[in-house]
């Protein structure tokens, strides 16, 4: 149970929240490719190591915000909280 | 057609909760779990720097209690939620400076509330509740958002003659089973459920 | 049988007034409270405790404690219990497990005589042929030798297990000096501390120690005691360090519970479990009456029981110095006294049933009953382990040691390395100080960093640099297999009966890295985990390679460190249920409950049938309250209607409805419902009851990432509005009963409008003209605390019109009479919006919405699937859902069968299927496989609604 | 069996029991080679098999597999042995029925006991929904020839005792969906097998041998990397080995090995967690898995209970475990065999899934010639790893993506249509 600093509620269980997965940029609708489209929609980096990476924060504020982890270790970036 | 239309409903002696069982207490009376469901609830969201957020006072995280009895909550960013007597939701709802990018929404019939109070309250809620209750943590008047017994749930902790309470409110359908949840907890603490009450 | 108990001990933890009777296979003993089972039983004579695994070879007391393998038992209906730490109760019936028909007598002694056979994985390399013997033969004989305990099924239940977190500052792992000493000071430095120790009683090592160890231990004992900022759990073990200091502690003996799970969220972890003794690798090791020097001290210090009469002693270090004057010192006689220091050695140990000669390295034979060894430790780095550590063998010491554990993680005491009582306790007392520093520093930055906490007074702690003296590392002979010319024949792993031969055959078939040779040979997988092996397996593997110890590294040390019971990881199961206002009614009502995700909901009254027909013909109430109900208000909200939505949602007047289908980024279906505009700047959305949370966070998801300058604010209002759905011709007529404040006449109020007004006298209702029956029918939410009120009065209203309540059974049948496709039935994870049969409803000219490319790319395809509605032939053969269309005779899929029912309406059977398009004209026949084999057909329908597909009856 | 193999039998252990002769390597540690035809990253089963049948049928035999570790000790280790064909769409069912076949004959094929049981698999329903698609997977499984049928709670009682099949739970068993040709089979045994197969038709099987790069010309990215250009080789901790067909059969790991050509995969790795009790006297015959409480359960000959749950949420390629995952796992074991709870959680470990966003594999050739797939085979890589390597080896073999195989092509993530497992992959094992 890793410890996700909201930065609303502090640190929290992460089974307070919800993990969003890696950041991605969505493209414009009305003109992306299909390719464009669909290399947003399923390809990943999913790299072993730095991650900035989406969490909603379900049990707490409802609020989304981002946080940059190492999914190597599970360590997470400039917190001192967890 | 029918005989009667009972077109009377009063709002104060017709209200239900979802709780039916009454308030359950440990024999040496450490900790006690009563239902205070008939509560008028109101929810304000206002952006920041609208009247309504400066009028309220308190930022997230934090609560007060205005002069007229009213407890207000900072229960998110840009979200307060305010507490008071059954009939005032009203009154409440129409208290606030709707300028700007302001919503009231009266959610008294949305919320059940349960307050855990006594000695052993907090020992009773770290049974089911994952955040850390210590004085320093979550001191008197604190405001946040939990999950208790797997339900999330807007908790205050707001101590009465200097004892600590905890009030805890939750969607409405989930109350009877958070009411079933936190009184089981208490039986650690010498609590007799009542018939029929259990979480299994 | 014998009575082997000794005069009081000066550190005896029995109460030798309180005597326990409890039987052992069946016969009757006595014991005192303080006792474990083992200790009980020894006191009395009993030798043999179990047999082995695989050659049935008989077993006694090895090391007395937690770690025993040969001490498991079966006690009443409760599996595997330690007999060396279970304390012992009064009428415990205890019994020997691993045995068949009983413990003097096994069957499966046979394989000792065909042992040689029985090597490493030779099961891997026979009974391949024929294959059935393997299936019908040798796997049955296989499965007859399981060890383990039994479970009790007519009397095992999950019974009263608990939970509870916990937020030390600093929590102690092991109360021996060190783990003390550490408490105290973490303590004293303002840290709340959480001390937990394995045993019944805090001490360690000095609790069998001599006055000396017993005279500190009162004196760290009472130091403990006296700080309030110290909670001691005994008789509790730290099971598991997770990411972030997350920490378990089984916690045995609570009054709440036989086993509790404690959760702690952990400033600083102290990690002082002590030191672990380890068997000597030599032949015969395995006899009853070979046991390690801890045990022996253990029997004759704490539970004065004797634990032979003439001892053969071979010490490699102070401890087995020791154990020679406690054996003494309870009058047995030492036959011999072996200094491993001296290169004296045991060459094999011969018996049956226990210890009779004894065969010296310097070639002597000896009698004896008793062989007590003090050869070495290893070091429990489980938890050090867990925390990333990779522990660095020490040849000098002959043992393991930490490496490099994260700050938040810090060890002390003997699993550091070697002092006196002061020593350790130094080292603990400056462990525990900065434990508390770095829990202080972290907890003061939580405080910063959380906003319902009190602002932490005065500055943050500075860091105090880790200035502890090592402690030392006592040079020690690695002392792992026997000179003996049979040593090899000794066990390593008693568990699992692996003994070194079995690892050296591993070793020269390939199997030569630890972790291989574990998988293949089975070493350190049994109930002790590689406690007492895991050094003994990696040196003769190291010898076999002719290796360093150091480069062979170890197993990976797997949480727990203790089993848990699966009770105890359970705890009290918490599953939320969701009721609605109106549940207590239905209940009392004869509803037939029906669980749909966490709500429960009344899947009818006793006739399905009959109340879908009611509400054809007079008018039915259904309880609709899981339906999502999301309140939207700000100037933005149409915009947001039009991200998520397929459909368009400008000009919308006010009181009216809309229906809309929403679609994810991919296209696929994901939800749909009507919104309705209360005001102009307010809306109410519904989503499917499944849906509802989903929809809510995918909301605030687009509201707050993608586009934070909308002005939109979403509550989510489900359970606060109970939804009543009343339908059917007589609907209105029954609300113009009820209703104020509303014109119901169908000039003003029509079909997907939706108006605020006052019911049964309950202000503030929301009255929609919507249905999912087909019928005239008006959906009431009601403010849920006058919900049963208003649901009693249309039934008190409705009753000379003939009302009557349904469940979701009959709205299922109704829904499918209209042809209404429920999202997650009708379609699957594929469904693209134009297989779902929206056709106009989709909208490609917007310039965003969800999943826009993949939509305009679905309406280019005409390969995908069509729903439709579907008759079958037989009007009485009613298919199972998700029957298989195929394509004649053939076993080519093209569709299948996602609803159906038999249609009180029509009084014939109705369907929605998914087709391949070259299916889905009108008046297509298609085959359907029946689940019995037969096939049928049916016929497509034009319009998905097989009632009223006009929409006459709801337009009224 | 092979060139210059060693046979197992009874006799042999017979002899060897009389004589105390050591038995010979089951493999080689051969030094590495500077090019070879084909050069596998992944030691696991998947590799092995790959190279095996590579071997075995097309006689490719100037094969590495490069393991960083030791043979198997990735997923292949770690799984809980289960396998089953009984899948949801006709590309998932055709593709594992192969596989069943290949596991019923594997010990006679590679002369090793890799202890097959076929015990029977239920999977069961405790919703209307879930009975549903129940029926939906039996329907397709028996159109494709598959033993599978939907069965009510008194035959679940039947098959499997001591699960509480009374009304009064929070979530009754209204069925199962009952699989008799599934079951477990030895994992470790499996890649073993393979593995001593392989080195005896002469493959390289390189342990401690970690890629660091894969080599490419011609791509339209840096370093001749991605789309357009093809492989020469990999770049190892031992040196460079060259050769003009790669492999990636690295599971957990698969994007990082991918992203090295340039190949940027649908997929996250999240891990896997599973736990296993101490023995008791065996009373579960059958697997049981149950979707809506995410467990699924057998018992093995020792008496242990071997449970796994679905995928962490949290993506992460950490793999020492949680507690919740134990936590979870007990309770809703528990509410399926309230009997158990007295039974002891002996020792938890975690495993590396890489996940596609369809819960199918991604298979064969990729937009870089030469550079081969076998990813995103998230929970079901050892059900499918015999067939995997049987089509992979034919597709390198030929250059073409096997029939089998052609649902799973990387493309249908750009171009085509994802395959439809996931409908029932919630708690698919």
């Amino acid at each position: 149970m890793i410890v996700v600093p909201c930065p609303n509620c502090g640190p929290r269980n992460s089974s307070d929240l919800r993990p969003c997965g890696e950041i991605t940029s969505r493209p414009d609708p009305a003109t992306a490719s299909l390719s464009e489209w669909r290399t947003y929609l399923y390809l990943r980096e999913n790299p072993a190591g730095w991650v900035t990476e989406t969490w909603y924060c379900r049990s707490g504020c409802r609020r989304y915000f981002t946080i940059e982890r190492n999914t190597a270790t599970n360590e997470i970036r400039d917190s001192e909280v967890s | 057609m029918p005989t009667s239309i009972p077109r009377g409903c009063d709002r104060m002696s017709d209200f239900k909760s979802p709780i039916t069982a009454g308030t359950v207490t440990a024999a040496d009376g450490s900790v006690a779990v009563a239902d205070e469901t008939a509560t008028a609830k109101v929810v304000v969201r206002a952006a920041a720097g609208t009247a309504a957020a400066t009028d309220l006072g308190v930022g997230f995280g934090e609560s007060r209690l205005r002069a007229d009895g009213t407890l207000v909550c900072g229960t998110r960013p840009e979200e307060w939620t305010l507490f008071a007597g059954l009939e005032r939701a009203g009154e409440l709802a129409a208290s606030i400076d709707t300028t700007g990018f302001v919503s009231v929404l009266d959610i008294t019939h949305g919320r059940a509330m349960i307050r855990v109070s006594g000695p052993k309250a907090a020992k009773v809620l770290e049974k089911v509740c994952n955040v850390d209750l210590s004085d320093d943590m979550t001191p008197d008047g604190a405001v946040f958002s939990a999950s208790v017994a797997k339900v999330t749930c807007d908790l205050l902790r707001s101590d009465r003659d200097g004892e600590p309470s905890y009030l805890i409110s939750c969607e409405r359908s989930f109350g009877g089973y958070l009411h079933a949840a936190l009184a089981d907890a208490c039986t650690e603490f010498g609590a007799t459920l009542p018939a029929g009450l259990g979480i299994h | 049988m014998s009575n082997l108990r000794l005069p009081e001990r000066p550190g005896e933890v029995i109460d030798r007034g309180t005597p326990l009777s409890f039987t052992w296979n069946g016969k009757s003993f006595t014991g005192h409270r303080g006792d474990t089972i083992a200790s009980a039983l020894t006191a009395n004579g009993v030798e043999v405790f179990a047999r082995s695994m695989k050659y049935k070879r008989k077993r006694g007391i090895m090391t007395a404690d937690h770690w025993d393998p040969n001490l498991f038992v079966q006690v009443g209906d409760e599996p595997n219990v330690r007999a060396g730490s279970r304390r012992l109760e009064a009428g415990m019936q205890v019994s020997a497990q691993n045995v068949w028909p009983n413990l003097n007598f096994d069957v499966g002694t046979a394989n000792q005589v065909v042992g040689r056979f029985l090597s490493s994985g030779f099961y891997y390399k026979t009974f391949m042929r024929p294959k059935w013997f393997w299936h019908n033969v040798y796997q049955r004989v296989l499965r007859k030798f399981a060890p383990g305990g039994r479970i009790h099924w007519e009397t095992s239940t999950h019974g009263a297990y608990d939970k509870r977190y916990a937020h030390p500052d600093v929590l102690v792992a092991g109360g021996g000096p060190a783990g003390m000493a550490a408490a105290v000071s973490a303590a004293e430095a303002d840290a709340k501390v959480m001390l937990v120790e394995h045993e019944p009683e805090l001490g360690g090592h000095l609790r069998w120690g001599d006055a000396d160890d017993l005279a500190a231990l009162a004196e760290l004992r009472s130091a403990v005691d006296a700080h309030p900022n110290i909670e001691v759990l005994l008789d509790s073990t730290v099971t598991g360090r997770y990411d972030h200091n997350w920490v378990a502690v089984m916690q045995r003996s609570h009054d709440i519970a036989p086993e509790r799970l404690v959760k702690a969220r952990v400033g600083s972890l102290v990690v002082a479990p002590g030191l672990i003794e380890r068997p000597y690798v030599f032949s015969g090791n395995d006899t009853p009456g070979v046991m390690l020097s801890g045990a022996a001290r253990r029997l004759i210090n704490l539970w004065a029981v004797k634990p032979g009469s003439k001892a053969v002693v071979l010490s490699a270090n102070p401890e087995g110095d020791a154990v020679i004057a406690d054996l003494e010192a309870a009058g047995v006689e030492i036959v011999a006294a072996l200094d491993a220091r001296a290169g004296d050695d045991i060459a094999e140990v011969k018996g049956s049933g226990r210890v009779s000669k004894v065969v010296l390295g310097d070639g002597r034979t000896v009698d004896a009953d008793l062989v007590v060894t003090a050869t070495g430790w290893t070091a429990p780095t489980s938890l050090l382990n867990m925390a990333g550590d990779r522990p660095v063998y020490d040849p000098s010491a002959a043992r393991y040691f930490p490496n490099q554990v994260p700050d938040n993680v810090l060890a002390t005491g003997g699993i550091t390395g070697n002092g006196s009582t002061a020593e350790l306790a130094a080292h603990g007392t400056a462990t525990g100080t900065l434990a508390a520093n770095r829990a202080l520093r972290l907890r003061h930055a939580r405080r910063a960093a959380a906003s319902r906490a009190r602002s932490p007074e005065g500055p943050r702690p500075e860091v105090l640099e880790d200035t502890r003296t090592p402690l030392a590392r006592v040079p020690h002979p690695e002392c792992y297999l026997s000179s003996g010319a049979n040593a090899k024949k000794g066990m390593v792993d008693y568990s699992e009966d692996v003994a070194a031969k079995d690892l050296v055959q591993a070793a020269g078939e390939g199997f030569d890295s630890i972790e291989l040779m574990k998988r293949y040979t089975t070493v350190t997988m049994g109930p002790t985990q590689g406690k007492l092996e895991t050094v003994n397996a990696a040196a003769v593997l190291a010898k076999a390679r002719q290796m360093e110890m150091v480069d062979i590294g170890t197993t990976v040390w797997r949480p727990p460190y203790a089993p848990i019971s699966l009770g105890a990881l359970a705890g009290r199961i918490f599953e939320p249920v969701r009721r609605s206002a109106l549940q207590d009614w239905h209940d009392a009502h004869g509803a037939a409950p029906l669980l749909a995700g966490q709500w429960v909901r009344p899947d009818h009254y006793g006739d399905p049938m009959g109340e879908a027909l009611n509400v054809r013909e007079n008018v039915g109430i259904i309880d609709v309250t899981p339906l999502g109900k999301l309140d939207l208000r700000g100037p933005d909200v149409t915009k947001l209607l039009e991200l998520v939505y397929v459909n368009k949602w400008q000009k919308l007047d006010i009181g009216r409805v809309r229906y809309g289908t929403m679609v994810a980024e991919d296209g696929v279906v994901s939800d749909d419902g009507v919104t309705g505009r209360l005001g102009e700047d307010h809306y109410l959305m519904t989503t499917t009851s499944s849906g509802a949370g989903a929809v809510w966070e995918m909301l605030e998801d687009y509201l707050q990432t993608y586009r934070p300058e909308w002005d939109v604010h979403v509550t989510a209002v489900t359970g606060g509005l109970t939804s009543i759905n009343v339908a059917g011709p007589k609907s209105r007529e029954l609300l113009l009963r009820l209703v104020d404040g509303v014109d119901l006449s169908p000039e003003a109020f029509p079909y997907f409008n939706v108006r605020r007004g006052t019911v049964a006298g309950v202000e503030d209702c929301i009255i929609w003209r919507i249905g999912f029956t087909g019928e005239l029918s008006y959906e009431v939410h009601v403010p849920s605390g006058h919900a049963l009120h208003v649901w009693e009065a249309l039934l008190a209203n409705g009753e000379d019109l003939g009302i009557k309540p349904f469940g979701v059974e009959s709205q299922r049948i109704l829904r499918l009479e209209k042809g209404h496709y429920i999202v997650g039935q009708d379609t699957d994870g594929l469904t693209k919006a134009p297989s779902a049969g929206l056709g106009g409803l989709v909208k490609l000219d917007k310039p965003d919405t969800l999943g826009l490319p993949e939509l305009k790319a679905a309406y280019e395809r005409t390969d995908l699937p069509v729903l439709v509605a579907v008759q079958p032939d037989d009007p009485q053969l009613v298919p199972t859902e998700a029957d298989q269309i195929v394509d004649g005779d053939s076993n080519r899929i093209l569709g299948r069968i996602t609803s159906s029912r038999m249609s009180p309406t029509l009084g014939r059977s109705v369907c929605l299927g998914q087709v391949d398009p070259s299916l889905a004209a009108a008046g297509t026949s298609v085959t359907i496989l029946l689940v019995d084999g037969r096939r049928t057909t049916g016929t497509v329908q034009e319009h998905h609604a097989h009632v009223d597909p006009e929409g006459v009856r709801q337009n009224v | 069996m092979a060139k210059h193999g060693y046979t197992y039998s009874a006799g042999k252990l017979l002899k060897h029991g009389l004589s105390s002769g050591a038995w010979p390597r089951m493999w080689r540690r051969p030094e590495a080679r500077s090019s070879y035809d084909v050069a596998i990253i992944g030691g696991g089963l998947h590799g092995l098999a790959t190279a095996y049948y590579l071997a075995k049928e097309h006689g490719i035999t100037n094969v590495a597999v490069l393991d960083k570790g030791y043979l198997g000790g990735g997923g292949s280790g770690r799984n809980t042995a289960i396998v089953r064909s009984n899948y949801l769409t006709p590309e998932g069912v055709a593709f594992y029925d192969r596989s069943l076949d290949l596991y019923n004959t594997m010990a006679q094929d590679l002369n090793l006991n890799v202890m097959f049981s076929r015990r029977g698999h239920l999977t069961l329903a405790h919703t209307d929904s879930a009975l549903r698609t129940m029926h939906w997977r039996a329907e397709v499984n028996k159109l494709q020839g598959i033993d599978s049928s939907v069965i009510d709670e008194h035959e679940v009682k039947k098959q499997a005792p001591s699960l509480d099949t009374s009304k009064d739970t929070r979530y009754p068993i209204l069925g199962a969906l009952y699989h008799p040709p599934g079951g477990i089979v030895r994992h470790d045994a499996v890649v073993w097998g393979y593995a001593r197969a392989a080195d005896h038709l002469g493959v390289h099987l390189l342990q401690e041998t970690e890629v660091l790069d894969i080599l490419c010309e011609d791509g339209e990215g840096p370093e001749g990397k991605g789309a357009g250009g093809r492989v020469t080789g990999v770049r190892t901790n031992r040196g460079d080995i060259s050769a003009p067909a790669v492999v990636n059969c690295t599971a957990g790991w698969a994007s990082l090995l991918s992203n090295m050509a340039g190949v940027t995969l649908p997929i996250t790795t999240h891990p896997l967690q599973a736990a296993v009790t101490e023995p008791c006297k065996v009373f579960l015959p059958t697997v049981v898995v149950s979707g809506s409480l995410h467990v699924y359960v057998s018992q093995t000959d020792r008496g242990e209970l071997v449970f796994g749950a679905s995928v962490d949420p949290v993506g992460t390629y950490r793999v020492n475990g949680t507690l919740e995952f134990t936590e979870e796992l007990a309770g809703h074991v528990l509410e399926l065999m309230p009997g158990i709870s007295k039974m002891r959680l002996l020792r938890q470990w975690s495993g590396l899934c890489d996940m596609t966003p369809d819960y199918s594999p991604v298979m064969g050739t990729t937009q870089v010639d030469g550079y081969f797939v076998d990813v995103g085979w998230g929970t079901y890589g050892f059900k499918a790893g015999p067939v995997a390597g049987e089509t992979m080896a034919e597709t390198i073999a030929t250059g073409r993506d096997a029939d089998l195989i052609a649902p799973f092509h990387i493309s249908r993530f750009t171009e085509g249509d994802l395959v439809g497992e996931k409908g029932a992959a919630a708690v698919g094992h």
